[in-house]
């Protein structure tokens, strides 16, 4: 294979990896803390692909520079999201903390199908696909076959920043040691004195707005966001932190960058590319039954 | 000489690099109470896994009557006799203590699905045993708790629990009982009161061995016959309470002494 | 306590009224029936043909030489086939339904062709556009008002080729709708002299198709070729730009919306469609459907397919003034129907209730406006495609 | 003393229920005219304002019957004699059919129901019972439904009683491949794989024209025991529409495969699924073999599911793989979980209202999804177990020996 187009699939599949990755950092922390399968999440991120819009819409009347505009829409679509998570999370998951896990599940599911189509009814026009605007400069390196773009740069090292971040949170704060303690074991950090609930709370949050930026940054990308496109990137944003396996960063990432490969590689082996679904998630049935927690998921020895 | 039941004969544990388990020997005789303890992490139960089948050894064996069962799954373990219970209670908590005891009785019931679904009447037969096995053995440990029997797990108490942990290891008259810090979590009298009541069981079935992790030492003291000490997975010392707890290696690797 | 009684004794009560006042009878309009999806990801076409023919029901409503009060049973079929059947039956066993306007998706409509045959309830199909819908059976309950695939994509085929072109790539969303497209553009195409360098089959709810564009960019070809709906054709236009593609973008009718040319931007220009009936703003009827649809004001535009739900249900009404509210008859003069005026042109059924007046209405875009080719600056040879 | 015990008996507090026999029997009778009574409303209302007034009236009503403890009493009553009570419901069922047996629509989405409540016991029984979970329920559903088609084309010999049978046998072999990594799993990681699954059995249809593709395939009505499903009732049998005979079908499909799951859960085999789905460790130290029970449960589960989708296929007479979604298998887990999770009756009503109230909301049109993710997150919020959680295993019915 020409090695401009090979450096065109990498780029291509890196920019998808890193939106997984996003999603998929979303789903273990929220495993991490509660255990839960926040579902709505792929829904979350479409809406803050929307507030951002409207935010931008809005600004758009003001005149102001496109660097502000930009600005200001991730700071208000990431509070606005953070906002919502924390408050999906008061409201709707932790009352059912006491009830079978999976009704959890059921609730965000519907939670998200309410955002769904209450965006597709009351956003003007929402249920066709929205332009969303070029902000970020869209200079292009042409290098033979590659079409290198300044924004799916931009965009890259965002993302990948955005995870470090997390990463780092999580790692060397106070709020972070909280949500480490938490997911560690529930009953000993409240024996601590870690206040429980608003940890939880801050990670839904922090979840939720991570789910904002990647969906600002897909809008950003593919200059489109429409309602529906949060359903597929749940699925696949689950699928790879659960490869990754749950409650780890790096597997999060690892997950969503292999979702990514294997999509691309289908879409290059198979002749219809449709099948690179088939594929890749027949893949991922095959690496679970191989290594059941996960590929990097510490796989220490149950307790008895 | 009392007939060994259960033997180890280096038996080896490890977790990745680790070795949990290295190269234990232990004996247990018929109708012994052998105590077994160790300052934490020591391996003690993951001794108790290695012997069920829950972790699989490295290197050694474990013998039967003298017969090799190292390596056996969990449910061939409890069906040549040795039941357990474990330090964090696991009860089904939502499922009554019948359900509970019933469920620790497996080898006595006939999963035959023509049994189960079409034969009821020969079924309501064996449920109706069940219950009976299960209230008598109840009532033998406290009276009161046989009254429960139709309760959920998780309205009892943690004594109760405890027993109803006990009764299930015990309802299939097991051979060989391990048992798993059966003092945690409760009062010192429960305790007591917990361990006459197995003495009384050991007075009604005197050929089953009990081997029992604790950390309570005068309990070790009062009811085992003999003692192995367990540190960083070795056997450090065997013998009587009295004259284990009296060696310098002991005292230094357990109590912390100097 | 006393306060309890009471009011389990007023919910007894006003449970009673309830079922009492519901075995009322109903008010002495006609009712027809609108299926279509109003909810999930295609909603917005249906949502569409819903006011398009929301609003040919209200103005006749107003017209002062109506016989009959005419009332509209929309129903969503979700663009799934088993609920599809559900609200088929609901609305062919339903009595007091007369006839309907049904169906924006083929396999939707491919499974409900049965239940209208078996309850006799006649309708029109308003926007699916697989050949078998009609010509798969020989129901007499089944219209169409809209051509098929076939003959959109032989004009199409035709029309680019005397543009010209010569190679294509083909991109199709792997539903009824893309795969059934591209079925016959292949065919319109090896009949006229093209190639097709290569066949991408996608999953209509990806957002990623950089992989697959990259692939094209591989290949080559002069035209891109796109069987699909909007919301994907706008995600591949906006793509091609990603990987520096300028290809031509030729898409099918289901394309031809607004929501297309918002969600691309800029990069609408000289992107090609086709789509069948005449042009709507070319004929009278048709400036005054877009103007009393401006004046409802809807939420959602009337979108590609709407005129011809105007077009079904007007053409429904003027049966009915006809020959009375009767199925049988409904469906008889239906089946008759010879160069009825319309505003998607004149309307004839042929022996499987097919419209044969196949006008097929050529599109670009050009300043972020869908005209018809032969009125556009290409055309006339002011601008280029490329 | 062993011999006068009430076997599992209800309690409410520390207070035993006590009734006369006849009074339970009446009570129950009672409960099933009730349902009925309510069902054939809820199917019946369809205009705007009624199903508003509905929506108020029904929680309302429950209310009510709770505040008079009615539903302790009767749940309670069914306890004492649950053979009385499954015969009174099948018998009330076939009433309503009676009852609805003009109205199509209403027929349709009877069968729907009692189809869709058959999948959710084969679900009750994976992970409400053993603790498979399973999110590709529709993609069994679809199994069955395809060899429906499949064989009625190919087959043409074969009588279509055998293939349902054939159907829901195929599913469960499909099924099969599933086994060696659900074993492995667990969790979510579990429904990671079942997820999976179902994307790549819609997927694949799809994609493969070889059964009909995109556009879907068209089933022909059943014909078992000489009748041919399609044809309506002559009216010398008292008329009445052809899909009351698939809704009788699938009421002795629901209620055998109730028995079933009711059956297994009351005895040894429900008990040691119930034991591997709290405790897989603790279990397996009591000689329970998991992966065992896990792998019976997951096939036969399957195997309800592919019987639901041929009798499914047969009656909606065409199929595509867009009625095999995610959110359809979703749609059958919100039936389990809404109802209460291992509760097999509860998958009843539940089913009723997951199935019914969208179509209900019909009337709202591009609204009802929205209304209808409302109304379900509510019920969560205020009933967070479900609407009738599981109470405690029954192994017989109240009074014993």
């Amino acid at each position: 294979m020409d090695l401009g187009f090979f450096a065109q699939y990498l780029i291509n599949g890196l920019v998808q990896g890193i939106t997984y990755a996003l999603v998929a950092v979303g789903f273990t922390l929220f495993f991490g803390v509660l255990d839960v399968i926040k579902f709505s999440h792929g829904d979350v991120l479409m809406l803050g692909a929307f507030t951002a819009l409207a935010v931008f819409l809005g600004l758009d009347q003001l005149a102001s520079p496109a660097w502000l505009s930009l600005i200001i829409m991730l700071c208000i679509g990431i509070l606005a999201m953070g906002l919502l998570g924390a408050l999906l999370c008061k409201f709707l998951v932790l009352p059912l903390k006491e009830s079978p896990p999976l009704n959890t599940l059921l609730i965000t599911l519907m939670f998200g199908s309410v955002i769904r189509e209450a965006v597709r009814l009351f956003f003007p026009n929402g249920s066709n696909p929205k332009p969303f605007p070029a902000l970020l400069p869209e200079a292009s390196i042409n290098w033979g076959n590659l079409n290198l773009r300044l924004d799916s740069v931009i965009l890259i090292i965002t993302g990948a920043l955005a995870i470090v971040v997390t990463h780092l949170l999580i790692q060397k704060t106070r709020i972070g040691l909280a949500i480490r303690a938490v997911a560690q074991d529930e009953e000993t950090a409240r024996l601590m004195g870690i206040d429980f609930k608003k940890t939880v709370l801050v990670t839904f949050a922090l979840g939720s707005g991570l789910a904002a930026l990647s969906g600002i940054s897909t809008g950003l990308y593919y200059q489109e966001i429409n309602f529906s496109m949060g359903l597929m990137l749940g699925v696949i944003g689950f699928s790879a932190a659960v490869v990754g396996g749950l409650g780890s960063i790096y597997g999060a990432i690892v997950g969503g960058l292999l979702f990514a490969f294997l999509q691309t590689l289908g879409a290059i082996w198979f002749s219809v590319p449709a099948y690179k679904d088939v594929f890749a998630f027949a893949v991922i049935i095959i690496l679970m039954a191989w290594r059941p927690t996960g590929l990097l998921a510490d796989r220490s020895a149950e307790r008895v | 000489m009392r007939q060994t039941v259960l033997q180890t004969k280096k038996l080896t544990v490890s977790f990745g690099g680790l070795k949990a388990l290295n190269g234990l020997d232990v004996q247990l005789y018929e109708g012994e109470f052998l105590g077994l303890i160790g300052p934490n992490g020591s391996g003690k139960t993951t001794f108790f896994n290695a012997l069920t089948g829950i972790y699989r050894p490295a290197a050694g064996s474990v013998l039967l009557h003298g017969n090799d069962i190292t390596g056996a799954p969990p449910n061939k373990v409890y069906a040549y006799g040795i039941t357990r219970t474990f330090q964090r209670l696991r009860l089904a908590t939502s499922l009554s203590v019948l359900d509970n005891l019933i469920i620790g009785n497996q080898r006595n019931l006939n999963l035959g699905l023509w049994h189960n679904i079409f034969n009821r009447k020969s079924f309501k037969r064996q449920l109706q045993e069940q219950i009976q096995i299960s209230e008598e053995l109840l009532s033998r440990f406290s009276r009161d708790l046989a009254v429960h029997l139709f309760k959920p797990v998780s309205s009892l108490s943690m004594i109760d629990r405890r027993r109803v942990e006990v009764c299930r290891a015990l309802i299939s008259e097991p051979n060989i009982l391990l048992l798993d810090e059966p003092s945690a979590g409760m009062t010192p009298d429960e305790t007591r009161a917990l361990m006459d009541e197995l003495q009384d069981w050991r007075v009604k079935y005197p050929s089953l061995s009990i081997i029992l992790i604790e950390h309570e030492m005068e309990l070790i003291n009062k009811v085992s016959d003999r003692c192995v000490v367990l540190n960083y997975g070795e056997k450090i010392a065997e013998g009587r309470y009295s004259e284990v707890s009296m060696e310098p290696g002991v005292r230094a690797a357990y109590l912390g002494e100097d | 306590m006393i306060k309890f009684q009471c009011m389990s004794r007023l919910w007894v009560l006003s449970v009673l009224c309830l079922f009492l006042t519901s075995c009322g009878e109903d008010s002495e309009t006609i009712k027809i029936t609108f299926i279509g999806p109003l909810t999930g990801g295609v909603s917005a076409g249906g949502l569409g043909g819903r006011n398009s023919a929301d609003l040919a029901i209200t103005l006749r409503n107003q017209a002062p030489d109506a016989k009959y009060k005419y009332e509209l049973v929309s129903l969503d079929d979700e663009c799934k086939p088993n609920v599809g059947v559900q609200v088929a039956t609901k609305a062919a066993a339903n009595k007091a339904i007369v006839a309907g306007v049904t169906h924006y998706c083929s396999a939707v409509a491919m499974g409900t062709v049965d239940v209208y045959h078996k309850f006799g309830l006649p309708v029109i199909v308003w926007g699916a556009v697989l050949p078998d819908i009609t010509y798969g059976n020989d129901y007499l309950e089944i219209h169409r008002v809209n051509g098929t695939m076939i003959n959109q994509n032989t004009v199409a085929a035709e029309f680019m080729i005397a543009q010209n072109f010569s190679s294509w790539s083909v991109i199709h969303d792997t539903t009824d709708y893309g795969k059934g497209h591209f079925k016959y553009f292949e065919r319109a195409l090896s009949e006229s002299g093209g190639t097709i360098l290569g066949t991408f089959g996608v999953n209509p709810d990806q957002q990623d198709f950089t992989a697959e564009l990259t692939k094209i960019k591989a290949l080559n070809p002069e035209v891109i070729y796109f069987g699909g709906l909007a919301p994907t054709g706008v995600r591949i236009r906006s793509q091609m730009n990603k990987l520096g593609m300028t290809q031509v973008f030729q898409g099918t009718s289901g394309i031809v919306s607004d929501a297309f040319i918002d969600g691309v931007g800029n990069l609408s220009e000289g992107v090609l469609a086709f789509r069948e009936g005449a042009p709507t703003e070319k004929l009278p009827g048709g400036k005054m459907f877009m103007k009393a649809y401006e004046a409802r004001n809807f939420n959602e535009p009337a979108e590609a397919y709407g005129a011809f739900a105007f077009a079904a249900t007007n053409l429904i009404i003027d049966v009915i003034e006809q020959v009375g509210p009767d199925r049988k008859l409904i469906r008889d003069m239906l089946n008759e129907t010879r160069g009825h005026e319309s505003i998607v042109g004149p309307v004839t059924f042929d022996g499987n209730g097919q419209n044969t007046i196949a006008v097929i209405t050529k599109y670009v875009i050009q300043d972020s406006e869908w005209v018809v080719w032969e009125d556009s600056e290409y055309a006339s040879g002011k601008r280029f495609l490329k | 003393m062993a011999t006068n015990r009430v076997v599992g008996r209800p309690f409410c507090g520390t207070r035993v229920i006590t009734m006369p026999d006849f009074k339970t029997k009446l009570a129950i009778l009672l409960g099933v005219a009730l349902s009925v009574v309510v069902l054939y409303g809820f199917l019946y209302l369809e205009r705007e304002w009624e199903i508003g007034a509905l929506l108020v009236m029904v929680p309302l009503g429950v209310y009510f019957l709770r505040r008079t403890n009615a539903l302790t009493y009767y749940q309670h009553a069914a306890r004492e004699m649950p053979r009385f009570t499954w015969i009174s419901f099948v018998l009330g069922a076939v009433v309503l059919i009676m009852l609805l047996r003009h109205d199509d629509f209403a027929l349709l989405m009877l069968t729907t129901v009692l189809l869709y409540a058959t999948v959710s016991l084969g679900l009750t029984i994976q992970f409400g019972f053993v603790g498979v979970v399973n999110f590709s329920a529709v993609a069994f559903f679809g199994i069955g439904a395809y060899s429906m088609a499949a064989l009625n084309q190919h087959f043409v010999f074969l009588p279509d009683l055998l293939i349902i049978f054939f159907s829901g046998a195929i599913s469960a072999l499909l099924g099969a491949l599933l086994i060696l990594p659900i074993l492995r799993t667990r969790g979510h990681y579990a429904a990671l794989i079942t997820i999976a699954f179902g994307i790549l059995f819609r997927t694949f249809l799809e994609v493969n024209d070889v059964l009909g593709g995109p556009q879907g395939l068209k089933v022909p009505a059943l014909e078992m025991f000489g009748w041919n499903f399609g044809n309506s009732f002559p009216s010398e049998m008292g008329g009445g529409s052809f899909y009351v005979a698939y809704a009788i079908v699938a009421l002795v499909l629901v209620a055998i495969v109730y028995l079933i799951t009711r059956l297994i859960e009351s005895s040894w085999l429900g008990l040691n699924m119930d034991s591997v789905r709290l405790d897989e460790v603790a279990s397996a130290a009591f000689g329970i073999n998991g992966p065992r029970w896990k792998i019976a449960a997951f096939m036969l589960g399957n195997c309800f599911a592919g019987l639901a989708g041929a009798v499914y296929a047969a009656m909606y007479g065409f199929i595509a793989p867009a009625n095999f979604n995610l959110s359809d298998s979703l749609l059958l887990v919100s039936i389990v979980l809404l109802g209460g999770i291992g509760n097999a009756v509860a998958v009843i009503p539940a089913a009723f209202l997951i199935v019914v109230l969208p179509e209900k909301f019909q009337v709202i049109q591009e609204y009802r999804l929205l209304l209808f993710g409302i109304v379900v997150i509510l019920i969560l919020r205020f009933r967070p177990s479900g609407l009738m959680p599981r109470g405690l295993r029954q192994y017989f019915a109240g009074r014993f020996g």
